[in-house]
């Protein structure tokens, strides 16, 4: 069956898929680059997202491309409330901090998922009727479905932007030097927790744009950031924590190794393929592809 | 000096000994299996807590992938037991031993690795496990193993109504899991480990081997872990993967130390403790509504806990302050 | 009678930057022997090769008349090589005593005898009042006593000190000379690092001046300070002399 | 929602464990224990199944003029028109959970008959408990086979299992290939847990059996994030029939991609699951026009026996949904169970156990297109004959068997 056009078409859905995966795990990557935090809610944050997609087109009919920007508005303030709410005080920990900061953000994750339950119920939600939903190009027997192709152009966009941002703009510099010595930038008159806050916002934005994207493609309910979570993770740890470029590298690395795995292994077996590319990856070069060593 | 270190060793022993003499009379006041289904349970987490706190509290090297060695010691016990008749008490021992073998064989490559890149190692090699059980026929696959139980039976190790059994034995294991950890604390490999856990290239510059230090305490842990996995499958008498390798394991090994006290002597039992009934309180009367209140309580306490007392729930019951200024006037 | 301590033809690179180049120095049993030179001269550098945090790219280095070259840095210790961070590395989470145990291991397995032999080394350090505070409630000065005690405690025969008179008042460093004396006194050798000349050149039996890579200059510390080579090395580094 | 609960901590550390079960005689109600999930990610078949025992709690305990057992008048006239209680527990879909669920309900809240579970990791545990405990356990829509061939005593499901569902499967595909369709192979597409690899089984078998080829069988992890590769398998093999076996969440992803990689299939013959579900038809209901899912329950039923459409109104009050092939079985389990207890005249378990061994409900007495309900020796009713549905014009119609089908199929799907 391995034909060269199921190999193409492999990788072809491994690629676009990859590029979602980056974008989903680049604002865990700018949050630990950061602060060397891990948020552990990250995957809820993605639920939010898609939650906030699905809300606005059910009530205001507002096509999650157009949505977008809100999603990740709201979710530019939600980060910057977790921050300040939660995270501001975990770094502070005098003892543990590591764990701390772990476990603060894991139990926000369960907090999360049981007010969607509450409040969203746990019934599964999609959105049917979107302009991109359910398109599809086909190039030569290759098929492209339109919300990942859109959602890979967003992604590579995002990143793109990502780098203009940190490397042009006054915040992305304050940004970068916060992330070099934070006691040193207090010196020069920085406020090291609105820098921290906005960096928080900031990557809550980006999985807010990943949210939108996804709701378009993927079914809605309390318990589905648990799905992409742990592939977040790796995916920005086989990047190598906190550079945002790995973090792109990364997800184009786990989206074709798990197509591809399952060309050769049972498909049920397809995330063996991607934990077995980390271990291998950390093993050689053990702060991952682009960690800072 | 001396003495009032040796009496503070003495005074945690005694003050273990009557906990754990008080511990087994419950049972002759409390008769309802449910309570005592939720004492065994918290007994067990307590003892699982403390052999994870071995290696991520005071080795310093936090794993959240300890379902692993759970489920091996609980698939051990039951294959050996379903396919070849072998009695759960041998299989409890082969699983632990296994278990602590797969943790060195796993610690080769991965203790090179540090801070979250350790951690997510321990994640996904705990699910690549689950992923190959999930898989594998012979081992039931999916369908899981069901122990099959014909009465009561000491050798077999399974009853059919009663929880006294399973009590005591779990009982022991958290009383074996403190004493282990009570005796390596004022051990070689006990200052090893925090030191190791504190600042590896200084400990290495004090003639600790590192490296040996880690597989130590990954050995240590894995084993009793897998114990109390065999204990698991006799007790439900029914497991399949995701049931006893899921990743849910981890977390609940992980949080009654976190919460207790990551790297005391008290902290898992204590966390274990308040946290087990909790949560098997609010889900059997609050759970039922299906509305998630129980994970909304369960999770702001842990964010609420974990922020409020960094050091723990122990800390609590610390009186450092007192100690310090008598050491001072010495 | 052979060196204690002897590094022959060491050069240490780093991609293109060569931070030790064909280093020869020996340390005489008993001596206290100063390792000076101006910032980036390598002083740091040698002292980590010789403490075994790594192998050198070249050369090799004598023990107590044993290559120890390829050998880890918790080997060196069971050999007799103590040392301390010029950045200090507490066991932070461990009391003072704590700390100091974990070197008394490697000599006495028995916990009573390590945890006495701690003690012990507290008294000789004057931090026995401290022993049950834990190492993060330290004031600097005290935590760069607790390294030379933890490092005591392992029993060295060479005993390597990183800095650590640097940055303290001089009420503080006056008692860590006395100590590095007293150390000496009980039999061990001493090979310190320091940046600042001033502080330890009353010290030293011998002074060897490390610059840009090289052994500059070994003798007498009145020798060494006069030496014009010396000077024109420190010359760029006025904050150092002028201190 | 009302549930009354004892404080069960104070009262129940007092309380002596294993009484005599037999003592709790003439009671003015009967409690009978429900487990399902209630949270995690199954939390709603859990919450959808708590009103479909109500509903069916509701019609035993109140008067109703419906032709079902205990129906009419209140309560149950065999014990003197005591009322049903239903005391629901939450298992989290963990089987221990569920067991120490199923033990708190027997020995605190003193039911005296269990139903559940949903997920048949934990009917393995909770059954295991009631027999211990000699108290009737009540599969209502667990459909693993191995559940009832393990020889416990107090174990009974009225309806079919995984196999009974394929076999009609396959004696669908028997009855259109006489029709001159070709039907030669098979993609299997089924899910890594218990209820997949249960169903992938019994399809596998009788394939072999009956000469179909199976051309691709793949098995996937559950809520994968991505089905792109497995959809990409099934669509390289492009059998006749897609036979998928999965949850609600992974079916709508499936549908989802297949339409984004340009596979249409020839038919899809579903097991049930998530392809009985309304959120999966809310989402991609529309490129399911012609889909076949196995069920053990039809709406167009209420035709022929209007009861059926009035308690779906019942339901649907409650809920908001019609019933589906869960809900439905879900129903029918509390009204079986009612009805032996009934007959029991008692709320023994070991008396209740031997009505259920006499249970002999004729079919038009369910809302369901069983023959009958009648155990076997192992408590499997065999006599539940599963439905074939054809998803068309929105909504649900019975295509098979033929004495029950009130549309011709659809062959293949368009």
């Amino acid at each position: 069956m391995l034909t060269a056009e199921t190999i193409i078409q492999s990788l072809a859905s491994g690629l676009l898929m990859g590029l979602l995966y980056g974008l989903i795990a680049v604002g865990l990557a700018l949050i630990f680059g950061l602060m060397d935090v891990v948020n552990f809610a990250h995957g809820e944050f993605l639920m939010i997202a898609m939650y906030a997609t699905f809300f606005l087109f059910a009530f205001f009919a507002i096509d999650p491309l157009l949505s977008a920007p809100l999603v990740a508005a709201t979710l530019f303030v939600f980060g910057a409330v977790v921050y300040l709410l939660i995270v501001r005080f975990a770094v502070r920990a005098k003892a543990n901090a590591g764990m701390v900061q772990i476990f603060s953000t894991f139990g926000l994750a369960i907090v999360m998922r049981g007010l969607a339950q509450y409040f969203f119920t746990p019934d599964y939600r999609s959105i049917n009727t979107s302009w991109l939903g359910g398109k599809t190009i086909s190039i030569g027997g290759i098929f492209l479905p339109e919300p990942q192709l859109v959602g890979a152009l967003v992604s590579i966009a995002a990143f793109a932007g990502l780098y203009f941002f940190i490397h042009r703009t006054d915040f992305g510099r304050a940004l970068e030097a916060t992330r070099e010595d934070a006691g040193a930038v207090a010196l020069v008159g920085i406020d090291k927790n609105r820098v921290f806050a906005l960096g928080w916002g900031l990557g809550a934005a980006l999985v807010g744009l990943a949210g939108a994207i996804m709701a378009i493609f993927f079914y809605i309910y309390p318990d589905v950031g648990a799905s992409f979570a742990l592939i977040a993770y790796v995916t920005v740890a086989l990047g190598g924590f906190g550079s945002v470029f790995g973090a792109f590298a990364g997800g184009i690395i786990v989206g074709l190794v798990e197509a591809t795995t399952a060309l050769i292994l049972p498909p049920s077996l397809k995330s063996v393929g991607i934990y077995a590319v980390y271990l291998l990856v950390v093993f050689i070069r053990p702060r991952g592809l682009f960690g800072s060593m | 000096m001396d003495k009032d270190f040796a009496k503070r060793r003495r005074r945690e022993l005694i003050v273990a000994f009557c906990l754990a003499v008080i511990a087994a009379l419950v049972p002759l006041f409390v008769k309802d299996v449910y309570v005592q289904n939720v004492m065994v349970l918290t007994l067990m987490y307590a003892a699982l807590s403390q052999s994870w706190n071995i290696l991520s509290g005071y080795c310093g090297q936090i794993s959240l992938g300890h379902a692993l060695y759970f489920g091996l010691g609980a698939y051990t016990t039951a294959l050996l037991f379903t396919k070849f008749g072998v009695l759960p008490w041998f299989g409890m021992l082969a699983g632990g031993v296994i278990s602590a073998l797969i943790a060195m064989a796993l610690g080769y490559p991965c203790f090179r690795l540090r801070g979250h890149y350790f951690v997510i190692a321990t994640i996904v090699i705990a699910e690549i496990g689950l992923l190959l059980i999930q898989n594998w026929e012979w081992a039931g696959a999916a369908l899981g193993i069901d122990i099959p139980v014909r009465g009561d039976s000491w050798l077999k190790f399974q009853f059919t109504r009663s929880k006294l059994p399973y009590f005591y034995f779990a009982l022991a294991l958290a009383c074996v899991a403190w004493f282990v950890t009570w005796w390596l604390e004022d051990s070689k490999w006990g200052y090893w480990w925090r030191a190791v856990k504190d600042n590896p290239d200084a400990a290495e510059s004090l003639g600790v081997v590192v490296f040996n230090s880690k597989m130590g305490a990954a050995a240590v842990s894995a084993f009793l872990v897998a114990v109390g996995g065999s204990f698991y499958a006799q007790f439900v008498s029914y497991i399949d993967p995701e049931s006893v390798m899921g990743f849910q394991f981890s977390l609940l090994m992980a949080l009654p130390a976190v919460l207790g006290g990551i790297g005391t002597l008290w902290g898992p039992l204590l966390g274990a403790v308040i946290l087990i009934p909790l949560t098997e309180l609010t889900r059997s009367f609050i759970g039922g509504s299906g509305r998630g209140v129980d994970l909304i309580v369960y999770g702001t306490l842990i964010v609420l806990i974990s922020l409020a007392l960094p050091r723990g729930l122990v800390s609590l019951f610390a009186r450092p302050k007192f100690f310090w200024r008598k050491a001072a006037v010495r | 009678m052979t060196a204690l301590l002897e590094t022959r033809g060491v050069w240490q690179r780093f991609g293109g930057l060569v931070a030790n180049s064909d280093v020869s120095i020996s340390v005489g049993r008993g001596e206290i022997v100063g390792l000076i030179g101006p910032n980036g001269a390598g002083k740091s550098t040698l002292f980590n090769l010789i403490a075994g945090v790594l192998p050198p790219t070249q050369g090799s280095i004598w023990f107590d008349g044993e290559d120890v070259t390829r050998l880890p840095a918790a080997e060196r210790c069971q050999r007799g090589i103590g040392r301390t961070f010029q950045v200090v590395k507490s066991f932070e989470t461990m009391t003072v005593i704590d700390n100091v145990i974990v070197g008394a291991l490697i000599r006495n397995t028995v916990m009573r005898v390590a945890r006495r032999k701690a003690y012990e080394v507290l008294e000789f350090c004057g931090l026995a009042a401290r022993a049950n505070v834990l190492a993060s409630d330290l004031v600097p000065s005290e935590k760069r006593r607790l390294e030379v005690a933890r490092a005591l405690a392992t029993e060295p025969k060479l005993l390597l000190l990183d800095e650590v008179l640097t940055g303290l008042t001089p009420v503080e460093a006056k008692t860590g000379v006395e100590l590095v004396r007293k150390v000496r006194d009980t039999g061990v050798t001493v090979l310190m690092v320091e940046h600042v000349m001033e502080i330890v050149m009353p010290l030293v039996d011998r002074a060897i001046v490390l610059d840009l890579g090289k052994v500059l200059v070994e003798g007498k510390p009145n020798e060494v300070v006069r030496d014009p080579k010396v000077i024109t090395a420190y010359l760029g580094d006025r904050h150092a002399v002028g201190a | 929602m009302t549930i009354t609960r004892r404080n069960v901590l104070l009262g129940a550390t007092a309380a002596a464990a294993l009484a005599p079960i037999a003592a709790r005689a003439q009671t003015k109600e009967v409690v009978i224990g429900v487990i399902y999930p209630l949270s995690g990610s199954s939390a709603q078949i859990g919450v959808d199944a708590q009103k479909a025992f109500e509903t069916a709690a509701d019609i035993i305990n109140k008067n109703h003029d419906f032709k079902l057992p205990l129906a009419q008048g209140e309560g149950l006239p065999g014990l003197g028109g005591a009322k049903i209680r239903l005391v629901f527990a939450d298992h989290q879909a963990d089987p221990q959970k569920g067991r120490a669920e199923a033990e708190r309900l027997i020995t605190q809240e003193k039911v005296c008959a269990i139903i559940g579970t949903y997920q048949s990791a934990v009917a393995v545990t909770v059954s295991q408990i009631c027999e211990r405990y000699q108290i009737p356990f009540l599969s209502a829509d667990n459909s693993s086979p191995s559940l009832h061939r393990r020889g416990l005593k107090y174990y009974f499901r009225a309806a079919p299992h995984d196999e009974m569902f394929s076999k009609a499967m396959f004696d669908f595909f028997d009855a259109v290939k006489k029709k001159g369709a070709k039907i030669e192979t098979l993609s299997l597409f089924h899910e890594d847990t218990i209820f997949g690899t249960d169903s992938a089984n019994a399809q596998t078998m009788f394939a072999k059996e009956r000469g179909y080829k199976i051309v691709a069988d793949i098995k996937y992890r559950a809520n994968s994030p991505s089905l792109s590769a497995e959809v990409q398998q099934l669509k390289a093999a492009n059998a006749d029939v897609l036979m998928p076996s999965s949850y609600t969440t992974d079916g709508i992803l499936l549908v989802k991609t297949m339409a984004e990689l340009g596979y249409k299939p020839n038919a899809i013959v579903a097991q049930d699951a998530g392809f009985s579900e309304k959120a999966l038809y809310d989402a991609v209901g529309d490129k399911l026009e012609g889909v076949i899912s196995r069920g053990s329950f039809s709406l167009d039923l209420a035709e022929k026996r209007p009861m059926v459409g009035l308690i779906n109104d019942m339901y649907r009050q409650r809920s908001g949904k019609d019933f589906n092939d869960y809900s439905s079985r879900q129903f029918m389990g509390l009204i079986v169970m009612a009805d032996a207890i009934n007959r029991a005249k008692s709320t023994d378990g070991e008396k209740i156990r031997e009505a259920l061994v006499a249970t002999d409900m004729p079919g038009n007495a369910t809302i369901m297109p069983w023959k009958r309900v009648k155990f076997d020796e192992m408590g499997q009713n065999n006599d539940a004959d599963p439905v074939l549905l054809q998803y068309l014009g929105g909504k649900f119609v019975t295509i098979f068997p033929l004495d029950v089908a009130v549309s011709e199929a659809v062959w293949p799907m368009k």
